[in-house]
């Protein structure tokens, strides 16, 4: 799993390359927006722990509210 | 265009790291054709015997032709199907393969109990097939890996192009797994499946022949006819290619062919409780062997003939019609027309259909049209008095 | 200031929502365990309640000619409260990519290789998508001609195909669940298939069509979308009959039904892949319109170097917040109508009100 | 970044000074000796420079001398037109200055003369055929254009063989291909630009295109790229290929060659460039198509509905070339069930006795074929074809005889080899896709082909050949791309080819057929 997640940041450098030559400052922060949470996930993938998706979660929130078939 | 370029490489660097998973190299496959579940001796235990091709080394496409070692026969005993795969792919050098299974068979006795329990591996898991077909064999289902078959590779290779065959004259022979299951889901309505007897005398090349069909309550076999009454049900059911029926009357004795059958079904209410079922059979026969009635004309003989076949569908249908009645199983997918046309009567007649089928009135009117009466055109007597 | 200046003909824009449409066709196990065997008449309902929000996404599109969506809200609500707004349909576009991850890998798993790990699927699905997303709108959308006779022909073929196993007897008795299930087919309905049309409205400024084309071509392209959804959907259940409710995806049951000689049987593999082409092609087209809202909300001139970054954390995500596919579907039926239809057609409507109302329109629109 | 700055520091150091320049002196002078002088130096008395100094005029008056590079030119042509009439030339002029002048107009009888004042221009005419004329204190010369070098007679091409229609192919000289195309396209539209390309080799190298139908901006990319090429020298149009295309780092060609004009002429009419370069008989037309490798010369010359049959054989032949051995991988390898039982069997008989896998097994038969396929072009012609046969035969049946290799797979080799014959000029991409597409195949089955199958797509709809997009479906080009339809109603150009008329003349022919029904019908007359 770690291993994919590797290779996957290896093809990123070709991506980071033309950031890092013309110093597109607020490419990189948004870039490494995404990728941060990424790594998180990847380790909790590794660990094999399933996190309540986006969803259900807010289905149960509107579940308590009463709002569901 | 370099940046593509490397994108690609990668994407390929990344596949070699990643090895693969699910190759199968060919030859270490194990082809299983058909498989058998009989009730063993220990309580709750089955006993699964699994029969495959034996592939043997040849210089193209040549078949070695001895026929004794061509087929393979694993057997385990465990309490569920799943467990005998895995059972059987720990003890065999060759990891089973059921893609290409063709056909499940059941013992009489395991049919008699439940049927359901093992068939869920077929439909859940998913390198099993749902369409393969069902039967059911009197005593073990295990015999019929022993019969030694000349024409095909292995005898559920011939079973199945046996029943390929016979249903395309008539589709009710062929059930497979997936139809059962259907059929279970559809309250008031029972499944029958055809049932077959293994030859014992060996001498003759008809290993095994079949003697009718098994009658399901939801996933227990409760009754077995005969090919008599089998007549009266493929007649009850329609949409029915071919089938023949021999007549011995009086007069003489006249064969028929039933050509193309269809029968609709029509329920009469009193008060939105159906009380009578009306039952119209339009046939097209054709005579296929004619002897005796030497004493009628051309003319009187189309309207005997015509009286004898109406006469012979009412009994015939009535009777099996009677017989399905005391069994209270409704095989006929009367219920399932009501459900599926008045779903709001339906729901007050679902939960006692048994009884309502039982002491339903049945009125069978057949609408027979004797098409042709082959090559002869009169009726000739060996005696040779014209 | 329009991201992608290429421009793609209104032919091909109606192509891509074919397309896209019949790529979720072989999802509809969301309808197949709420409303039996009347599902086919649920998609009717749904596609009929769906055309006046057909009509006003082609307003909408009218309205701003050359803006999309995002650009509408930051455009309306002004850039603080629009960029807060613009985070939410983010979430939303990222999360129905994950979803469509989820059933290409789940299909893939079940029907050809069931030992590979999830990872992999997600990689390769991604990298593709990623290539195709960074290659510009043109490269995505020139092949939808092709896509959409590849999956007619395969729904036409199929449907050839099980002739024999056809029981138009299962597509009986209609109207016999209570009306609450109904009402909740057509709001998934409108949610997954339908609602997700909400994506084109980013991809609208980008395509060469005057006022009455948006119309036609929008309404054109979802109205043989919704028939060969309804079509396969049909297929589905005049096949299996009662056990369609009981399948994750009754299209591949109904594929591995197709017997015709001795030979050709079990050719399932061949029509799935097929769709997973589909599949593929939706997936990359909602990859693109997240990495547009992404670009958009912070106002980035090139999007090509953000691609690959949202591309990881869509894998890492849909690798972990995916459980089951039983999980999935209820998620599916119970949660995603309630939240995503309000995101595609109630606040395109308000947008509208409101533009209408105040009578905001595009800068350019009033120079002209 | 380190690496970044680094790399700009060394290419700094040692940038290419600017080319040397040659010639020292540029203006003749009008002394005869100087220039004789002169060129020798230049020449650096090279064995096949010939320099003939002669005397003419009333009792040998003026003094002169020819330069020619001996091969080059035509002897019996120069004695003839130059020497003898100027060695019976026997009266005087007044003045030396326009004596030049006059033996250009009254005195030599050769079609194209040209007067020249420096150095370069005497060199470069020199080298490329001309003799040139010097006469004693003047100071310009003659160069008048005798070529007479072997030429290669006009024969049938050797890489198109083609049943019915044309067979002349093109030969080495660019004269002899200029006119041959010049015969085809007789309109006076047809431009020819002359460009002279290669520092050292000078090769002359021809655009040939139709003024009112070309492309503006495709012909403008096209010069300004042939300026920008600075090379030592261009012996064959791959070369000059490989400078001019779009992306010389993808597998497909975006740059049509052929061997025949009228297959150029066919495509200058549809709003090409042809560019004809000295010393290869290979003319490469830009800017090509995907299509433009599926349709060959004959189509257009054989029946409408055989072409319809051809046509699609093609596009299968090309899709088992490039698919074959990856879809036998996933079918024998992952997905087992959609072999049907009896095949399965044997193809497990025939496996049982080898070892390999099937993906070693695979790629052991396609390097095998392909060395058998060098083989038969390197050896010479009659051993070549008698060679790649027997190797063929051979080979498979010892390797499955010896249980290397199983049945099968060198049936599905055989196919795919045969079926990229079938398209000459993709005949260098399919081994390329093959292999990408067999890795991926191996190592994820049906799905690792389908990615194989989009990566491909994606590629092909991002490449532009001279900004003409190369593959955008079949769509585009509805009239000549999947099916020809008939000749008569094919009234359009490929789009973004052709500047602006579309429509080509002619486009008002109705089936003969129906023409002449419709003439009884209105008379009534009954046949």
């Amino acid at each position: 799993m770690i291993v994919i997640g590797v290779i996957y940041l290896l093809i990123m450098i070709m991506d980071f390359y033309p950031i890092i030559k013309h110093k597109k400052v607020k490419h990189l922060i948004i870039n490494l927006m995404f990728i941060i949470p990424g790594l998180i996930f990847l380790f909790l993938a590794a660990k094999g722990i399933i996190v309540k998706s986006w969803i259900t979660i807010i289905w149960e929130f509107l579940k308590s509210l009463g709002i569901s078939y | 265009m370099k940046k593509i370029f490397i994108l690609v490489f990668l994407l390929l660097c990344s596949l070699f790291l990643v090895g693969c998973w699910d190759a199968r190299e060919i030859n270490t496959l194990f082809i299983v054709t058909g498989i058998a579940i009989d009730k063993s001796e220990q309580e709750g235990f089955f006993d699964v015997s699994v029969i495959g091709i034996k592939t043997s080394p040849s210089r193209g496409g040549s078949q070695s032709s001895d026929d004794k070692d061509k087929k393979i026969v694993l057997k385990t005993t465990t309490r569920s199907i799943r467990d005998a795969f895995f059972h059987l792919n720990l003890n065999y050098d060759r990891t089973l393969y059921l893609q290409h299974n063709q056909i499940v068979i059941f013992g009489e006795d395991v049919a008699k109990d439940d049927l359901h329990r093992h068939l869920e591996f077929f439909v859940r898991s998913e390198n099993s097939r749902m369409e393969t077909l069902m039967l059911i064999v009197e005593g073990r289902a295990d015999e019929v890996f022993k019969m030694d078959v000349k024409q095909e590779q292995n005898s559920t290779i011939y079973l199945f192009t046996h029943i390929q065959t016979i249903s395309r004259r008539v589709k009710h022979y062929k059930i497979s797994v997936l139809n059962f299951i259907a059929n279970l889901l559809t309250e008031g309505f029972h499944s029958v499946i055809p049932i077959f007897a293994v030859n014992k005398n060996d001498d003759d090349d008809m290993p095994i022949n079949m003697t009718g069909f098994a009658v399901f309550r939801n996933n227990k076999m409760i009754a077995k006819i005969t090919d008599l009454e089998a007549l009266g049900f493929v007649l009850l059911k329609g949409d029915v290619k071919n089938t023949n029926r021999t007549i011995i009357s009086y007069d003489g004795m006249v064969s028929f062919d039933f050509d193309d059958i269809k029968t609709k079904k029509e329920i009469i209410y009193k008060d939105n409780y159906p009380i009578k079922i009306k039952i119209t059979i339009e046939i097209t026969a054709s005579v296929e062997e004619l002897l005796g009635f030497e004493k009628y004309s051309i003319q009187d003989l189309n309207r005997e003939l015509h009286n004898i076949v109406q006469q012979e569908i009412i009994n015939v249908a009535t009777q099996t019609f009677k017989y399905f009645q005391e069994l209270k199983v409704d095989v006929f997918g009367i219920g399932l027309s009501i459900y599926q046309h008045h779903p709001k009567k339906w729901n007050n007649l679902r939960n006692d259909w048994d009884n309502i089928f039982a002491s339903l009135e049945v009125e069978i009117n057949p609408k027979v049209v004797i098409k042709d009466y082959g090559q002869i055109v009169s009726i000739y007597n060996p005696g040779g008095v014209k | 200031m329009t991201i992608a200046e290429t421009k793609i003909s209104g032919r091909q824009f109606m192509y891509s929502i074919i397309c896209f449409i019949q790529a979720s066709a072989i999802l509809n196990a969301f309808i197949s365990n709420i409303t039996y065997q009347e599902s086919w008449l649920v998609v009717i309902f749904a596609f009929i309640i769906f055309i006046p929000s057909v009509f006003m996404y082609g307003a909408l599109i009218n309205r701003f000619k050359d803006k999309n969506l995002i650009q509408i809200i930051i455009q309306i609500f002004g850039p603080v409260l629009g960029r807060i707004i613009s985070v939410i349909y983010l979430i939303f576009f990222l999360s129905i990519t994950m979803f469509n991850i989820t059933d290409l890998t789940d299909i893939t798993k079940t029907s050809m290789l069931p030992t590979t790990p999830y990872i992999i699927l997600v990689m390769m699905c991604i990298l593709i998508t990623a290539w195709a997303v960074r290659s510009g709108l043109r490269v995505l959308t020139i092949y939808s001609k092709m896509y959409v006779f590849l999956a007619s022909f395969i729904i036409i073929l199929s449907i050839i195909f099980l002739f024999n196993v056809i029981e138009i007897g299962n597509l009986f008795p209609i109207f016999s669940l209570p009306l609450k299930k109904y009402v909740q087919g057509i709001h998934i309905l409108n949610a997954i298939p339908f609602g997700e049309l909400v994506v084109f409205l980013l991809i609208a400024p980008n395509v060469q069509m005057n006022k009455k084309q948006t119309y036609k071509y929008f309404f054109l392209g979802a109205s043989i979308g919704a028939f060969s959804f309804f079509l396969t959907v049909l297929r589905d259940i005049s096949v299996l009959g009662e056990t369609f409710g009981m399948f994750v995806f009754p299209s591949l049951v109904a594929f591995r039904l197709i017997r015709i000689t001795e030979a050709i049987t079990r050719i399932e593999i061949l029509f799935i892949v097929i769709l997973i082409i589909l599949l593929i092609f939706k997936i990359s087209i909602l990859y693109y319109v997240t990495v547009i809202t992404v670009s958009q909300i912070f106002n980035l001139k090139k999007y090509k170097n953000i691609v690959l970054s949202v591309g990881f954390f869509l894998m890492t995500a849909a690798i972990v917040l995916s459980a089951n596919s039983i999980q999935h579907t209820l998620a599916a039926q119970n949660g995603a109508p309630f939240i995503w239809v309000t995101l595609q057609i109630i606040f395109p409507f308000i947008l509208l009100l409101i533009s209408l109302i105040f009578n905001i329109k595009s800068p350019k629109e009033e120079s002209k | 970044m380190f690496s970044f700055i680094r790399r700009k520091l060394k290419y700094l150091r040692n940038r290419p000074k600017g080319p040397k320049d040659e010639f020292t002196y540029s203006f003749l002078s009008n002394n005869l000796r100087d220039n004789i002088h002169n060129i020798q130096s230049i020449f650096g008395n090279s064995a096949d420079i010939v320099i003939r100094n002669f005397t003419f005029g009333k009792d040998s008056s003026y003094e002169g001398a020819l330069v020619f590079v001996d091969g080059l030119v035509d002897n019996i042509f120069i004695s003839r037109s130059i020497l003898s009439p100027l060695s019976d030339w026997k009266d005087t002029l007044e003045s030396k200055d326009n004596l030049i002048e006059f033996i250009e107009k009254q005195i030599l009888q050769n079609p194209e003369v040209k007067r020249l004042s420096t150095y370069d221009d005497a060199i470069s005419d020199c080298l490329n055929g001309n003799t040139i004329l010097f006469v004693n204190d003047c100071d310009t010369c003659l160069s008048i254009s005798t070529k007479g070098f072997e030429k290669r007679a006009v024969t049938e091409p050797q890489s198109e063989a083609v049943v019915r229609g044309p067979r002349e192919g093109y030969t080495e000289n660019i004269r002899t291909n200029t006119s041959l195309i010049r015969r085809k396209i007789k309109s006076p539209s047809l431009r020819i630009e002359n460009y002279v390309i290669g520092e050292k080799s000078k090769t002359n190298v021809a655009l040939i295109y139709l003024e009112d139908v070309v492309n503006p901006d495709v012909l403008k990319k096209l010069r300004s790229r042939l300026k920008r090429i600075k090379v030592d020298a261009i012996f064959e149009s791959g070369v000059l290929e490989e400078y001019i295309e779009d992306s010389s780092f993808s597998p497909f060609a975006t740059i049509a060659y052929s061997e025949k004009p009228d297959v150029t002429a066919a495509n200058i009419l549809e709003g090409r460039i042809a560019i004809v370069v000295d010393g290869t008989p290979f003319v490469i037309t830009v800017p090509m198509l995907f299509i433009e490798s599926f349709q060959s010369a004959e189509d257009y010359y054989g029946r409408n509905l055989y072409t319809y049959l051809i046509r699609i054989v093609r596009y299968v032949a090309y899709l088992i070339a490039v698919f074959g051995p990856a879809f036998y991988i996933s079918l024998v390898n992952y997905h087992q069930g959609l072999i049907p039982t009896t095949l399965l069997v044997t193809i497990i008989n025939a496996r049982e006795g080898t070892s390999f896998p099937i993906i070693i097994e695979i790629i052991i038969m396609l390097f095998a074929f392909e060395i058998m396929r060098e083989a038969g072009i390197r050896l010479p012609r009659p051993m070549g074809q008698a060679i790649s046969i027997v190797g063929a035969l051979i080979m498979g049946e010892a390797a499955v005889n010896a249980g290397l290799v199983g049945a099968p797979v060198v049936i599905v080799v055989a196919i795919t080899a045969v079926a990229s014959f079938l398209i000459p000029n993709q005949s260098e991409t399919i081994p390329v896709l093959r292999i990408f597409v067999l890795i991926l195949a191996t190592f994820a089955g049906l799905f690792g082909l389908v990615i194989g199958l989009l990566a491909i797509l994606i590629h092909l709809a991002s490449l532009t050949s001279f900004g003409v997009p190369y593959f955008s479906g079949f769509t585009r080009y509805n009239q000549d791309s999947i099916i020809r339809t008939q000749l008569k109603s094919m009234t359009k150009r490929p789009e973004g080819i052709a500047k602006n008329n579309i429509v080509r003349r002619g486009s008002n022919m109705k089936n003969y057929s129906i023409k002449e029904n419709e003439a009884e019908d209105r008379v009534g007359v009954q046949i």
